[in-house]
């Protein structure tokens, strides 16, 4: 089985750490994976609200290229990446018109059908018992809330993957790094997304709600395995503290830092330091468990 | 032998289009045919006496009747030939009239086509064998399963027409669910104060012997001669010397160790206990796991209280087989337990209503004993967290129910009903309390049903919200709903005191080994399947064994007892004769050649076929063949085509038969 | 008896006349005896082993119709066969193959002659073909025979040099044949064919059919027979191919619902049917029994009827046996007791 | 008998419950359909075994039709399930050694499409007269066989002799 | 081999088993099957490139199973199977017509046999089957012995055969097999050697009515073989035993194999390979190809 990887925009810029500490830790785990040679972007959440076709073309446009590469699979780490992908397949699976219509657009024949795989089914699917065998540093003060938003675990019916309304893959991981994984509410709830630039109010807001509410069940960190989620929870935290002045500073990690820092790597080479809130992660985790 | 050929005109429905008289004449000159003959109306008397006299006449062994379709007249024809002394089998229809006249213009091809179809009768009819009815005696005794309402009708019905039922309840009492609910839709009358006084009926009924706390093991045979194994498990109570005191009950140490199942677990019984007050039978069950005797050998208060020397310790599951000629499933349903998560199973649970983490978040039936004046409540409506009235409290319907991401696509039928029932109980006793009921349609379809949904909308002021809720969660005692209103198309949060949750209607756990024990079909839920959606509704596909009540799908009360009574009726229909007249187109194995490959086994939809030994002189079995059981049976013929070696033929359809019809094609 | 040289060429030439005429000319293959369409086909060759399949079936089918029939409402109206009386000639036949007519002839003839058998031998004309090669299942030399036994031949054919043939003519019907042809005949030398003849390497007897014929006489209750039951499999591949069995069935078919023919197939003495009577009695109802009929047949029973040995030593069934019984190392070990496996 | 005036041999083995209730309602709703094709009732399509269809050539059918109720509509349940298994079957293998897919065709019909059945035998009757007589099957049963004189023909169907002569082809 | 001698030497003289099929050398490449009962016999068992026979047939005869019946009480029978011949084993238990328990598998680890007796043992004499096995190992067995042993590569000739003819328009394809039908001469040696043509009276006997002609002319050999290739369809283990022994060298293991690749394509099933899959007939799935219907 050969997985390709296809990393999306956020995961080249603002999702830079999130790229790296994923390369990282499969590197550690032992899972290989390549690049899709000249992947273009996945048509995010603009396309296909603008239009059908182009989003349609351009996520297949990248499962095409795959299956030329000769893959079986494509790690799509961006929660919004893997759900454009998945849906995309799976309406040219079911819609001989699309499918034409895209074939025609990308003047190929869809014949390799690819299977596209999320970061939860990653780890959950490949890696689980590799990452407690390798383990190196104590996490079990860490009180994680597992974070999935909206778009890692739906729509349901074409994910065929984990409950979308009470996921629980992600818990999983976080145990096999020895973190405590907290019973919380606002797990798939909406971070305010996209409205990141254009309405700040929202994502004030609703991001307050979910870091509010982990607090109350008594996380110490939040982790994320979406580039805008982590976006919205991670650099609004100022904001937040303008609108709110009592907010403290929440740590926000990455599903694959927060393996990276179990598995004993350094908050340097995680790229941890790249986040906006000054956080010394492994400090804190580390003392936390320390006590605890 | 010899053939008499008729061809009938139909008025003018056949002699339109085939030269009728051309036919006849011609049929004339077939090897084996006698006589010959045209006529305008042959199913008429004068026909049907021209066909007798002819069998006289001309002393003829067969008859081919060129007519309409089998399907018509067949039954006619039929039974003239017996009244002329012919087998039945030995008559065949050559359908001239809705496969040729009615369907093709041209005469001179629809008489070819005509002559085609006769020659082919005639030459299927040489090959004809005379066949006698199959009679099968029938035990006039019932098997009911299940001893709630449906059970308890169906062998009251059974009973009181004149008939012996063994009625099997795994439960220690009869009952089954309507005993647990407190009233009853659209009327409000006391559920118990109805059901009660059925189930002491039950236990006085000279017919009917109650068999609780029993199961059943193994059902053999076919209709009218099933062989039933029945395990009736170790009450550790004797139940002849038990008076029904209840003073083990009351002495009992353990008190609170078990939960009340009966209250669906909102309460604790002790290690001896009868589920209800009204239990029939009124004899206490020993609950082995918790009773401490079991476990140190100590103990034993109730052997001391009891003077009646009722308590066995002692006693044994024992085996009772009885033979019945027909079986009435009546197994009910169970709620959904959405608490539970298994990634196999169909029912992948609902984590997010925090059913089973919070206390205060019920299902319909715990909710029906806290309205009950008989539950743990004494009726009053009350938090099982904190005994607090609650002021606020949301139902939510079809949980489980008609959703296919989670599984289950079907309608659970009577939530729409319960759940405005029990609002309104919960308004007619916490009168400043508000009640909200997130729905997705409101199914009131029944007598008085949409009044009764009306009236607590507008009477009972309770709230109706459509929409479905994503999550529940608590925050400050109060438990947050998080719902949309698709109405007004907001999101809506309502701080609720308690959670009601009508969870769906789902079979037994067991009712898919029940169905594979006694040989029944079941669909992928569990329900057991009818043999006709329309026409057959309370059969079920095995001959001689019905479906009463919520195993074949959710039901409310009244249509669960009147399926419980149409089965009874089939039940009592079938033992109407002493024996049952069966079809004798049946297969039958050659045994000489059966090769045993049991191919046919696998492949018989009724089960019909079964191992037998066959022994040398000496006594041993030196090789086994398949035997079908005639009463099973139903003539598909599926096997004789599978049979490899041609060692099964299906009488009145023989493959001799069948090559004779290619042959004279 | 009659000695000339023939060069192949010229042999040549009177096949071709032979196929001109319209009649058939046969030729061993490697599967089979087939029909010439071409006479560059013809290979002649002495070092070949016999074919998988005799020539049996074209003077003895495997399937033809006896009759036929057609029924009316009171009556059947027959027609007969009539046999078609083109002439086959065959070439190069293998010495063993070329007596099996011969043999086959007596049953044919016993008490009632078969017409359809005789019409078809005595259209038959075999030139035979010396044999200069054998495998460990060839056994003509125990059935008194041999790779240059003229026996059943009307022509034999001795390859002196690699261009030309001493033809010997055997019978009358062989003369007739070759008369038309004298031109092509140059005289030949008894003396020169003799020595070709008997410097053929021969295999050894591996038995003595009478010492045989005694021991069947003797054994038929031999638990001998019970090994060889165990292992054979029951089919007819070694009547089917042998060139002298000749056991028929006969069966009635219908080809529309008036009428049919009434068919005469081959039928094996192996298979469990063959005796089955129709009360259900099966008189040979084990294996064992049946191959002991057959080896019975062959070596005891015929010789006793005909006093010939039903057998060529041609080998054929023991060569495409599915689980290879050697009919010549069952035989020759019958009478060694300290012979274990007669399997 | 000439090519023009050549008529397909059709036969149907068809279930009793569901195809043969559709004819019969085909009928009843006076629907035309070509009279070459004639009906085999059978209990249930799962009884119909291949060796039916090699008979059907053998007797000099142009082509045959198998048909049946729905799946899940069975009247026993599974009998065409069954029966789907097997002609899949054997439809593969008489596809391999040479039998066009047209000559034996399978449908599905049930007791209320008349409609239904009327259509399928006039596209079965049409796809056969399309492919023609099915030689290459009637050469094979043509071996063997010989005219009887014609004497006895005439005396044994006095009406058929002209428009039903037998079809052999040598 | 003094292992598999050692080994059904010990069997017999223990007594776990009543008899030992088996086979043994009589020429340099050619074997044949023999039936031991008695210990001292072993000595002559093999196991090599030239055991062809499909020994599991012998487990359906009626006489070798009575073997298995000595005063009254059963023993089991010890078979010498190659991995191939194992499918058929587990084709017969799934048929009823064996017990796994009254049979004792002596299996081996198996590098392929030659196609027929007295040729090679290498890539181009290899046997058909061999050519695409991929049970070097057998799938159930009692005792494993002999060498793991590298398969000599070989062209899938049959394959390229079959999808020749599939090329063939339908009239020429008809052409091809009649005339390789014709030759048959209804010896039904291919029904004999067939582990799983186990049946008391086969269908072509079965002459009331008459099912299939046992006349060798055309038609009757024509529905015959069809006949017999429906009969194994599904059921066929690919063990190209029929194709060996036909004396007129039909190509019997052709059909065979196209049936095993349809079975395979549309059931996802191979007969003889898992005891626990319910067998292809006699068992359905709701969904079926459907495309064969109108």
């Amino acid at each position: 089985m050969r997985y390709g990887y296809f990393p999306g925009c956020s995961l080249t810029s603002s999702a830079k750490e999130y790229d790296i500490s994923l390369r990282k830790v499969t590197d550690k785990l032992g899972i290989t994976f390549e690049e899709i040679n000249d992947w273009s972007c996945c048509g995010a959440t603009s396309a296909h609200v603008t239009n059908h076709k182009l989003s349609a073309a351009l996520a297949m446009r990248n499962i095409m290229l795959a299956g030329q590469q000769g893959l079986d699979n494509i790690i799509a780490p961006c929660a919004a990446c893997y759900n454009r992908l998945i849906i995309s397949q799976n309406e040219v699976k079911n819609h001989s018109g699309i499918r034409k219509e895209t074939e025609d657009l990308l003047s190929v024949k869809f014949e390799k059908d690819l299977k596209i795989i999320n970061i939860l089914e990653l780890f959950l699917k490949s890696g689980l018992n590799k990452i407690t065998e390798k383990r190196k540093r104590e996490l079990s003060g860490v009180k994680a809330a597992c974070y999935y938003g909206c778009l890692l675990v739906r729509p349901a019916a074409i994910t065929k993957f984990d409950d979308a309304e009470q996921p629980e893959s992600m818990e999983k991981i976080v145990e096999a790094t020895g973190a405590y994984a907290v019973d919380w509410n606002y797990k798939t709830e909406c971070c305010g997304a996209a409205h990141s630039i254009s309405r700040r109010d929202i994502v004030i807001d609703l991001s307050k709600k979910i870091i509010d509410d982990a607090i109350a069940h008594g996380a110490n960190v939040l982790v994320v395995a979406c580039p805008m989620c982590h976006t919205n929870l991670d650099m609004r935290q100022r904001a937040m503290k303008r609108k709110y002045p009592e907010h403290k500073n929440f740590p926000v990690l990455y599903l694959t830092e927060l393996i990276g820092l179990s598995l004993g790597m350094d908050e340097k080479d995680l790229g941890i330091d790249l986040h906006y809130s000054n956080f010394k992660y492994a400090d804190t985790l580390m003392n936390n468990s320390a006590k605890g | 032998m010899k053939i008499g050929v008729f061809v009938c005109h139909c008025g003018e429905n056949i002699s339109s289009t085939v030269d009728c008289l051309r036919v006849a004449d011609l049929c004339k000159s077939y090897s084996g045919v006698e006589y010959s003959v045209d006529y305008k109306y042959m199913c008429s008397d004068p026909g049907q006496k021209l066909i007798k006299e002819a069998i006289h006449k001309y002393d003829l062994d067969a008859i081919v009747v060129g007519s309409c379709s089998p399907h018509m007249h067949e039954r006619t024809f039929r039974n003239a030939a017996v009244s002329a002394g012919i087998n039945p089998f030995m008559v065949e229809i050559a359908n001239l009239r809705e496969h040729c006249s009615w369907v093709h213009d041209e005469i001179e091809a629809s008489t070819r086509k005509a002559i085609e179809l006769m020659r082919m009768a005639i030459e299927k009819v040489k090959r004809d064998k005379p066949l006698t009815k199959i009679n099968v005696p029938v035990t006039k005794r019932v098997l009911v399963i299940g001893g709630g309402i449906a059970g308890i009708q169906a062998a009251l019905d059974t009973a009181n027409a004149g008939y012996e039922v063994v009625l099997v309840e795994k439960e220690p009492s009869i009952g089954g669910h309507m005993s647990q609910l407190s009233e009853t839709f659209p009327t409000l009358d006391c559920s118990q104060c109805i059901l009660t006084p059925r189930m002491v009926e039950v236990h006085q009924h000279p017919r009917i012997k109650l068999m609780t706390y029993s199961e059943v093991e193994r059902v053999e045979g076919f209709i009218g001669n099933f062989k039933v194994t029945i395990r009736k498990k170790a009450r550790h109570i004797n139940e002849e010397n038990c008076s029904g005191c209840g003073l083990c009950i009351t002495k009992c140490p353990i008190k609170k160790k078990a939960y009340n199942s009966f209250e669906e677990d909102l309460a604790f019984r002790p290690a001896v206990y009868v589920p209800f007050p009204q239990a029939i039978p009124n004899i206490p069950v020993i609950d082995e796991t918790v009773c401490t005797y079991y476990k140190t050998g100590k103990c034993g208060m109730c052997l001391k209280v009891c003077d009646r020397e009722a308590i066995d310790f002692g006693q044994k599951d024992t085996i009772h087989v009885a033979d019945v000629g027909a079986i009435i499933v009546a197994t009910g349903y169970k709620l959904y337990n959405i608490e539970k998560k298994s990634e196999d199973s169909i029912y992948k649970g609902y984590g997010e209503y925090g059913y089973g983490k919070y206390r205060d978040i019920l299902d319909g039936l715990q909710f029906e004993r806290i309205a009950s004046a008989s539950g743990p409540t004494s009726g009053e409506i009350k938090r099982p967290s904190d005994g607090r009235v609650p002021k606020k409290l949301a139902f939510i319907q079809c949980v489980g129910s008609r959703d296919d991401s989670k599984g289950i696509s079907y309608c659970s039928k009577i939530c729409c009903m319960y759940t405005a029932k029990q609002a309104m109980l919960y308004r007619h006793k916490v009168h400043d309390g508000e009640a909200y009921i997130f729905y997705m349609d409101i199914r009131a379809g029944g007598k008085m049903y949409e009044e009764f949904v009306r009236r607590a909308i507008e009477e009972d002021k309770v709230k109706y919200i459509r929409g479905r809720v994503s999550r529940i969660y608590e925050e400050n005692g109060k438990y947050i709903v998080k719902g949309e209103d698709t109405i007004a198309g907001m999101p809506v949060e309502i701080d609720a005191d308690m959670v009601v949750l009508a969870t769906a209607m789902i079979p037994q756990d067991d009712a898919g080994s029940l169905a594979r024990k006694i040989g029944i079909p079941y669909d992928k839920y569990g329900f057991f399947n009818e043999a006709h959606p329309k026409l057959r509704p309370v059969e079920s596909t095995t001959a001689g064994i019905f479906l009463a009540g919520a195993c074949q799908s959710p039901k409310d009360i009244p249509e669960s007892v009147s399926m419980a009574s149409a089965a009874a009726s089939k039940a009592i229909i079938l033992f109407a004769n002493d024996t049952l007249e069966r079809e004798p187109v049946v297969a039958k194995v050659n045994e000489d050649i059966c090769a045993g490959c049991f191919y046919c086994m696998k492949v018989c939809p009724f089960g019909a076929v079964e191992v037998k030994d066959v022994k040398d002189m000496n006594g041993i079995v030196y090789k086994e063949v398949a035997y079908i059981n005639q009463g099973v049976c139903q003539g598909c013929g599926t096997c004789t085509a599978t049979c490899l070696s041609k060692s099964i033929e299906l009488a009145g359809f023989n493959n001799e038969e069948i090559f004779a019809e290619i042959a004279a094609l | 008896m009659d000695e000339k040289i023939i060069s192949r060429v010229d042999l040549m030439k009177i096949c071709k006349d032979v196929i001109d005429k319209g009649n058939t000319l046969l030729t061993p293959g490697a599967a089979d005896y087939y029909v010439v369409k071409d006479i560059s086909d013809i290979i002649l060759d002495t070092s070949a082993l016999p074919s998988k399949i005799s020539h049996k079936s074209y003077v003895f089918p495997r399937t033809e119709p006896v009759l036929y029939y057609k029924r009316s409402k009171n009556d059947v109206q027959l027609i007969d066969i009539n046999i078609d009386s083109k002439k086959i000639v065959i070439l190069g036949a293998k010495p063993c193959d070329a007596n099996s007519i011969n043999i086959m002839k007596h049953l044919f003839n016993w008490d009632h002659s078969d017409e359809f058998f005789n019409k078809r031998a005595n259209n038959f004309m075999v030139i035979g073909l010396m044999c200069s090669h054998f495998d460990e299942y060839c056994f003509c030399t125990s059935v008194r025979s041999s790779p240059v036994s003229e026996k059943g031949s009307d022509l034999f054919l001795i390859p002196v040099d690699i261009n030309n043939y001493a033809l010997k003519i055997i019978t009358e019907k062989g003369k007739e044949f070759i008369s038309p042809y004298s031109g092509y005949l140059k005289p030949g030398d008894e003396k020169n064919s003799k020595l070709i003849t008997e410097n053929v390497r021969q295999p050894e007897a591996a038995f003595d059919s009478s010492e045989v014929y005694e021991w069947l006489g003797e054994n038929f209750e031999s638990p001998k027979w019970e090994g060889v039951g165990n292992l054979c499999l029951s089919c007819a591949q070694c009547a089917f191919v042998c060139s002298v069995c000749h056991c028929f069935d006969i069966t009635d078919e219908d080809y529309s619902y008036t009428e049919g023919r009434r068919m005469k197939n081959w039928d094996g003495c192996q298979f469990g049917n063959f005796t089955l009577h129709a009360s259900g009695h099966n008189p040979r109802d084990i294996q064992s029994k049946r191959y002991r009929q057959r080896v019975n047949h062959k070596f005891r029973y015929y010789v006793d009827r005909f006093g010939e040995i039903l057998c060529t030593g041609c080998g054929r069934c023991s060569r495409g046996c599915p689980v290879s019984i050697d009919i010549k190392e069952i035989v020759s070990n019958c009478n060694d007791n300290q012979k274990e496996f007669l399997k | 008998m000439d090519k023009q005036n050549w008529e397909p041999k059709i036969v149907a083995f068809v279930c009793n419950w569901c195809t043969y209730t559709g004819a019969d309602l085909a009928g009843t709703s006076r629907l035309k359909y070509p009279a070459n094709c004639k009906l085999i009732r059978v209990m249930c399509s799962g009884s119909i075994d291949p060796v039916f269809i090699l008979k059907a050539f053998e007797r000099g059918a142009d082509g045959v039709l198998v048909s049946g109720c729905h799946p899940n509509d069975c009247h026993y349940n599974a009998g065409n399930f069954h029966a789907r298994r097997r002609w899949d079957f054997f439809h593969k293998l008489l596809d391999f050694i040479g039998i066009e897919k047209g000559r034996l065709q399978f449908s599905w019909i049930s007791a209320s499409e008349g409609k239904k059945f009327a259509d399928v035998i006039t596209k079965v009757t049409e796809d056969i007269k399309a492919m023609g007589q099915f030689t290459s099957y009637k050469k094979m049963n043509s071996e063997f066989t010989v005219d009887f004189p014609a004497d006895l023909a005439e005396l044994e169907e006095p009406v058929l002799q002209e428009s039903f002569d037998k079809e052999t082809v040598k | 081999m003094n292992e598999l001698i050692k080994h059904a030497k010990e069997l017999l003289e223990k007594g776990e088993v009543a008899a030992v099929i088996g086979y043994r050398q009589v020429s340099e490449k050619r074997t044949k099957p023999v039936i031991i009962t008695e210990p001292e016999e072993t000595r002559a068992l093999v196991f090599n490139e030239y055991c062809l026979n499909n020994l599991a047939v012998y487990l359906t005869k009626a006489r070798i199973k009575l073997l298995g019946r000595k005063n009254n009480k059963s023993f089991k029978l010890a078979i010498t199977a190659k991995p191939c011949d194992v499918h058929s084993i587990v084709a017969l238990i799934q048929e009823n017509q064996i017990d796994r328990d009254k049979i004792h598998i002596i299996s081996f680890n198996c590098h392929g046999v030659v196609k027929d007796f007295g040729f090679d043992f290498n890539g181009d004499n290899l046997s058909s089957k061999c050519i695409t096995c991929e049970t070097h190992k057998p799938l159930y067995y009692d005792k494993l012995l002999g060498e793991v042993k590298e398969t000599p590569q070989a062209r899938d000739s049959a394959l390229e055969r079959i999808k020749e003819i599939e090329r063939m328009p339908h009239n020429e394809r008809f052409e091809f097999f009649r005339s390789e039908f014709d030759k048959c001469i209804k010896c039904y040696a291919c029904r004999a050697v067939c582990p799983l043509c186990y049946c008391q009276r086969c269908i072509t006997d079965k002459t009331i009515p008459c099912w299939i002609e046992t006349s060798s002319h055309q038609r009757g050999n024509f529905a015959w073989n069809v006949i017999r290739a429906f009969h194994l369809s599904g059921r066929c283990t690919g063990c190209g035993e029929c194709d060996r022994v036909c004396p007129a060298d039909i190509p019997l293991s052709l059909i065979n194999r196209k049936m095993t690749i349809e079975a395979n394509n549309l059931f996802s099933f191979v007969s003889g390979r898992s005891l626990e899959t319910p067998t292809l007939v006699g068992s359905f799935n709701e969904k079926d190809n459907d495309e064969l219907f109108m």
